[in-house]
């Protein structure tokens, strides 16, 4: 009986990839597998045990060798143990899970940003520098990467596998996860949560590159503007700095080194000024107005489009003075075009 | 269902007790006793409302989540209301559970009259409830704040305009009266049907009243009718303020 | 009457001489209307057992389907807007007009009133309009499929269902909601069926466990569903006029969807599995001759899961966004209502210890469901883990997961209740040799079809794919390999339980020589079930009580 | 059954004796609802920060109270049935203060 070519195939295929586990290629990942085996072993455990118990007590206690049976109400201490040992089992899993959520999703201080725009059905990755991706992303090995992600339609989920990482890209509402890459290759982008339509086709590919190449790739797939940059033409033709231009009559709070500062708002609120500050408060301005200030700022609910927003965010980001800000008014008023930016202003970051 | 639910009273219990099948048509095989059956009837009763409150629950959540993130918005929306109108139907609303009370205890002295007269006049209140609550809907239909395509909030945002005295909302809150006027409709709106329901259920009850048939001290019908009709009031006394009275004082 | 006790825990009565009653609830009344208008807990009982098989093998006509597409990595049997349809119309048919209503509208139905000594359930008119509910749901649901189908994926997500899809997504929502009220209205009718109607001498303590499964799961149907059915009026609203209230953009958030939804979605699960846990205490008890193992304990996890089941509903939205907060709490709750699980799946082992045990069919799917739902729910450890979740959360791990659970678990359990009160139900056995045969292909197909899944999961591969990466073909052939010896699985109880009808050996009253109420009369029951409402006078699973009536039975023919 | 039904007034917990509440009580009951109503508007008028929003649901939460209790005979009715209300007052809290356990605390951030 011979094999059919096509059975032969699908053996040999199995052979190749006999994996049971994803390639661990983040610093993430080891942590993520130790707790995996973890359980995979209570699990193994815990099974063998009742499989072991059903069959010794079937083999045991059949009718043929046990004609009667002899009845027990039940046991306090055989009943209190195994309350209490999977319990505690199961709050050291708690304790080991909760850290590693922690550990995921709490990226370190010095990670580069990038950003994530998810639609129906593909993915958008726009670097700092400006460069745009569609379902691809590269990133440099040895580096930690945050990723602000949000959604221009409905819930996707950034997921990949190899990094152990994945979170929801909501509508509305930045969410982050960060990873730093451990291995120089190529690994699937999943997006998981179910999306419509094509849900199975929004899927891409994350890059892994050492530092050098990273480096030669941004200067190669540059689009000569970086995100900042539009954020900073946007920030003139939207208006913006017809009220937040930094001078003493300026109808607006100034903008210059509001990152990452505690503003006091008029209902009494400290907040923390981040990236969803930042967006929200562009979208919802009445719900954000810092104290001293009026609620007459308009909203640009529909008038920006989600990568209008990080572009803006990261000019706001980025903002140190108001120098460039007054600059764009002056030539508003001269009647002139926005200014392009010299290239050098590309490394401010 | 309410057939399903019926009961004898316990007056009949000791003819009962040499367990005959049936001595009243009400009683039903399958219960032993017609105490027992009375209790079913009600403890079944009570289970539906457990489900209605926490049918109307998930609305009060969400009502309670956005309240709390917009607030002006809501403040501004609930002001919309007519208080008078929704105080008064408050009003309406107690006193056609005051009469569905009176009911049963009419029902349960078998005053075949006074219970009729009740049934009707709960019906009636009821009727006027509904019809004051299509005024409001009408007025709001007028004025495009029914949520949706057409909602307009130009009134919120220009209330000067509109003559109102009241401090103009910023655009986007404005936006979001629209989740108010939403929860209005959506709440008051299933509350209305429930009330529908009710209505349709007495219209069932009344002429059976009239017959005679609660008045041999069967009063199961009606008394559990009463639980969901009070059942619906109690609803609508958290409505009342939560929806027309979210701030009334404009020096805010 | 009864041949030896001892030598079999079948105990037939001999064929040539065995008639079954004259009178039974089958042939009490004829024609359709006695049946469509009947108010007879038992035969409502066969009402739902032919509508839920007939919609479980819609719902696994899907299951074959998409394990047919997945056979290859490319979307080549339907394209994906099908693909998409066909698993949301799996979810949708087996979790809401299968799973929930299977073993409570059938064995429940039918077993209650018996088990509690009552002569019907406290509302029988109730009863049958909820089956009419169901089927009007039903048919709803089968309209929206013949209309065109739905694509949302059973969990209707917003914005999604809301405003980016232009399929049958009210209908469906209509028809969910419409197959909810049937659940309530039967969760209300045992409730109180279990409070008002047991015999004399039936304390809560002398119930047999089926009763307290069936107690806890129905306080979750009353409890739960409505805030389902608001969830589904909001969707449907918010679909039709086009407002807010989860759309982010008008100000509305779509997790607050998802708090209400799991909010009775996660308790769902807890009433498809409870009743089958009911059913495995049981068919335990009886086939190992032996009293449950610390039976206060089993009943007391068991409103210990419906009470927990409550409270950890946002372990489905780790990732979603919530507050790390929260996750933390609702992690922890996830990880306590793990323990009552557990505490049964021991108190089942133990019970077989020192016991007689026989391994007749329902037996083996039970020894099948300790194995399953051991594996299900400890995998369901994984995911309530904070950090293990992010990795495995919407991938084939959870497929594999709810999977091992609910048809491991709950669908292993109804056919061995299937099997159990077979005789019962219609007087006549099933055929033991195949029988026995069919569960062991359903023990290893279902192995062969699930549990590569789980690697598949850990290996990254989202669930609700139409295509899929090239390198996970092999595992995906070995499930749908695994999916076909099911399928073979389950259609042979459907050919030889119907076979079994007119040739099947006559049961007798008590084939099984079980201890509950429900073994003490004819089979099938009399209409009325009980000539004379019995009474309780001894401790359920008492099998020294049922030798010495056993007993006495003899001398007395004799 | 039928001996459990007998002795209805010893076994507390599942049944109740049937009491029947006269009109006069009824009519205090009306005055009482109508009082609390005229009560929760005026309230509602006066500026109390914060505290208006407690007292509108402190007199609805009242009036729902006296209405299941008097109109709805809950006060009258055995404990099962109390237990019934308090079941789904219960639920409906656990749903929301475990809901907005989530919202609240949103923007605590990370640790």
């Amino acid at each position: 009986m011979g094999l059919s070519p096509v059975l032969w195939q699908f053996l040999v295929n199995w052979l190749h990839n006999a994996t049971l586990f994803p390639a661990e290629a983040s610093t993430i990942a080891p942590y993520t597998d130790a707790l995996y085996f973890f359980l995979v072993l209570m699990t193994i455990f815990g099974t063998t045990l009742v499989a072991v118990l059903v069959v010794v007590f079937s083999a045991r206690y059949s009718r043929q060798r046990s004609p009667v049976a002899t009845q027990i109400e039940g046991s306090t201490l055989l009943e209190t143990t195994w309350t209490i040992i999977p319990l505690a089992i199961f709050l050291v899993v708690y304790v080991w899970g909760a850290l590693l959520y922690f550990r995921i999703y709490n990226p370190p201080t010095n990670a580069m940003n990038i950003y994530i725009v998810g639609k129906q059905w593909m993915w958008k990755a726009e670097h700092p520098g400006g460069q745009h991706e569609i379902d691809a992303l590269h990133v440099p090995l040895g580096q930690p990467v945050q990723l602000t992600m949000i959604s221009q339609d409905v819930f996707h989920s950034f997921s990949v596998p190899d990094f152990r990482i994945k979170r929801e890209v909501i509508p509305g509402r930045y969410s982050t996860v960060w990873f730093e890459a451990t291995k120089v290759g190529r690994y699937h982008l999943f997006c998981s949560q179910y999306c419509g339509t094509q849900h199975s086709g929004m899927v891409g590919w994350i890059t892994v590159m050492t530092p050098e190449d990273y480096k030669t790739w941004l200067e190669q797939s540059t689009s000569g503007q970086s995100l900042a940059q539009n954020g900073e033409r946007l920030y003139a033709s939207m208006g913006c700095n017809s009220c937040h231009n930094g001078t003493a009559a300026a109808r607006g709070p100034d903008l210059a080194g509001v990152y990452g500062s505690k503003l006091t708002l008029t209902d009494g609120r400290q907040i923390l000024v981040d990236d969803a500050y930042l967006r929200d408060a562009i979208l919802n301005p009445s719900a954000h107005v810092t104290a001293g200030y009026a609620a007459i700022m308009p909203t640009y609910q529909g008038q920006l489009s989600e990568d209008g927003l990080i572009d803006l965010v990261e000019f706001i980001k980025n903002m140190q003075s108001d120098y460039r800000v007054q600059q764009t008014l002056v030539t508003a008023a001269s009647g002139e075009s926005a200014p392009t930016t010299p290239p050098q202003a590309a490394g401010e970051r | 269902m309410d057939s399903a639910l019926a009961t004898t009273d316990p007056a009949d219990l000791h003819a009962e007790q040499e367990h005959g099948h049936v001595s009243l048509p009400q009683h039903r095989h399958h219960f032993e006793t017609v105490e027992q059956q009375r209790e079913a009837g009600s403890f079944g009763m009570w289970l539906f409302l457990l489900t209605e409150i926490m049918f109307f629950g998930g609305m009060f959540l969400a009502y309670l989540l956005y309240r709390n993130w917009y607030y002006p918005a809501f403040v501004v929306g609930s002001n919309q209301l007519s208080v008078r109108i929704g105080t008064f139907n408050t009003m309406v609303l107690i006193t056609s559970g005051f009469c569905m009370a009176i009911g049963v205890w009419a029902a349960e002295v078998r005053k075949r009259s006074l219970l009729t007269a009740m049934l009707v006049t709960t019906t009636l209140l009821g009727v006027l409830f509904l019809s004051l609550k299509y005024d409001e809907y009408h007025e709001k239909y007028e004025l495009h704040h029914i949520p949706g395509n057409n909602f307009n909030v130009s009134m919120f945002t220009n209330p000067a305009g509109y003559g109102i005295k009241e401090a103009p909302l910023p655009p986007d809150m404005a936006q979001k009266t629209q989740v108010f006027f939403f929860l209005y409709f959506a709440m008051t709106g299933m509350h209305a049907l429930h009330m529908i329901i009710g209505l349709g259920i007495l219209c069932w009850l009344i002429p059976r009243a009239r017959r005679g048939d609660f008045s041999s001290g069967y009063v199961a019908p009606v008394e559990n009718f009463a639980l969901y009709w009070h059942f619906i009031d109690v609803v609508w006394l958290f409505l009342y303020p939560l929806l027309y009275l979210i701030n009334r004082h404009p020096m805010h | 009457m009864s041949t030896a006790v001892g030598n079999t825990i079948v105990s037939l009565p001999d064929q040539s001489t065995a008639q079954l009653p004259k009178r039974h609830y089958i042939n009490n009344e004829y024609g359709l209307l006695s049946w469509l208008l009947t108010e007879d807990h038992k035969r409502i009982a066969l009402l739902y057992l032919f509508s839920v098989t007939f919609f479980f093998f819609i719902g696994g006509a899907f299951a074959g389907l998409i394990r047919l597409e997945l056979l290859t990595p490319q979307p080549d049997l339907v394209a994906a807007d099908t693909y998409n349809k066909f698993f949301t119309m799996h979810g949708l048919i087996m979790i809401f007009l299968f799973l929930v209503p299977s073993i409570p509208g059938v064995l429940g139905n039918f077993l209650i009133p018996l088990m509690i000594g009552a002569r019907d359930l406290a509302f029988p008119k109730l009863n049958l309009l909820s089956w009419y509910v169901y089927m009007a749901g039903g048919t709803l649901t089968l309209a929206a499929l013949v209309l065109g189908g739905v694509d949302t994926g059973w969990t209707f997500t917003t914005p999604l269902s809301t405003h980016y899809l232009n399929t049958h997504v009210i209908t469906a929502a209509m028809a969910i909601f419409i197959t909810g009220f049937s659940s309530i209205l039967t969760g209300i009718n045992f409730i109180v069926t279990i409070h008002r109607m047991r015999c004399p001498g039936m304390t809560w303590f002398r119930m047999p466990l089926f009763l307290w499964a069936h107690y806890a799961a129905s306080l979750l149907m009353v409890l739960g569903t409505p805030v389902l059915a608001t969830t589904l009026v909001l969707v449907a609203l918010e679909r039709l006029f086009g407002i807010g209230i989860f759309d982010p953009a008008k100000g509305g958030d779509p997790l607050l969807f998802q708090h209400l939804f799991w909010f009775y979605s996660h308790p769902a699960v807890y009433i498809m599995i409870l009743p089958g846990m009911g059913v495995i205490s049981e068919v335990i008890s009886t086939c190992s001759r032996k009293r449950i193992f610390g039976y206060t304990a089993v009943a007391f996890s068991s409103v210990a899961i419906a009470l927990f089941g409550f409270f950890v509903w946002e372990h489905h939205m780790f990732i979603m966004g919530v507050s790390s907060y929260s996750a933390l709490v609702f992690s922890l709750l996830t990880m306590l209502v793990a323990v009552p699980s557990a505490i049964k799946i021991f108190n089942w082992a133990f019970t077989l210890q020192k016991g007689s045990i026989t391994f007749e069919t329902p037996m083996l799917y039970c020894f099948g469901f300790m194995g399953l739902f051991t594996i299900g729910g400890l995998t369901g450890v994984f995911l309530g883990s904070l950090g293990m979740d992010i990795h495995l959360t919407e991938t084939y791990f959870v497929v594999a997961h709810f999977h091992f659970v609910m048809v491991g678990g709950g669908l292993m359990a109804f056919l061995a209740g299937i099997h159990f009160w077979w005789p019962k139900m219609t007087g006549r056995m099933y055929p033991e040799t195949i029988s026995k045969l069919a569960a062991v292909t359903t023990f290893i197909g279902f192995n062969l079809t699930f549990l590569p899944q789980f690697v598949l999961g850990y290996l990254g591969l989202p669930r609700r794919y139409a295509a899929y990466p090239p390198e996970f073909q092999v595992l995906n052939v070995l499930s749908t390999a695994g999916a076909t010896v099911l399928g073979f699985g389950y259609m042979l109880p459907m050919l030889y339980l119907v076979w079994s009808l007119k040739y099947g050996a006559i049961a007798g009253s008590n084939p099984w020589q079980a201890t509950g109420l429900e073994w003490q009369i004819a089979s099938p029951p009399p209409t009325e079930n009980f000539a004379e409402i019995p009474i309780m006078d001894h401790e359920v699973y008492d099998y020294e009580w049922l030798a010495n009536k056993t007993k006495k039975e003899v001398t007395t023919v004799g | 059954m039928t001996d459990q039904a007998t002795h209805a007034h010893v076994n507390d917990l599942e049944h109740a004796e049937h009491r029947i509440v006269t009109p006069l009580q009824y009519f205090f009951v009306y005055i009482a609802m109508l009082a609390l109503t005229a009560l929760t508007c005026a309230a509602a008028f006066i500026d109390l920060k914060w505290a208006n929003a407690v007292i509108a649901v402190g007199i609805a939460c009242t009036q729902a109270a006296i209405g299941a209790l008097f109109f709805m005979h809950a006060a009258f009715q055995s404990r099962l049935i109390k237990l019934t209300i308090g079941a789904g007052v219960f639920m409906f809290l656990v749903m929301v203060t475990m809901t907005m356990s989530d919202y609240i605390s949103r923007s605590w951030g990370m640790w």
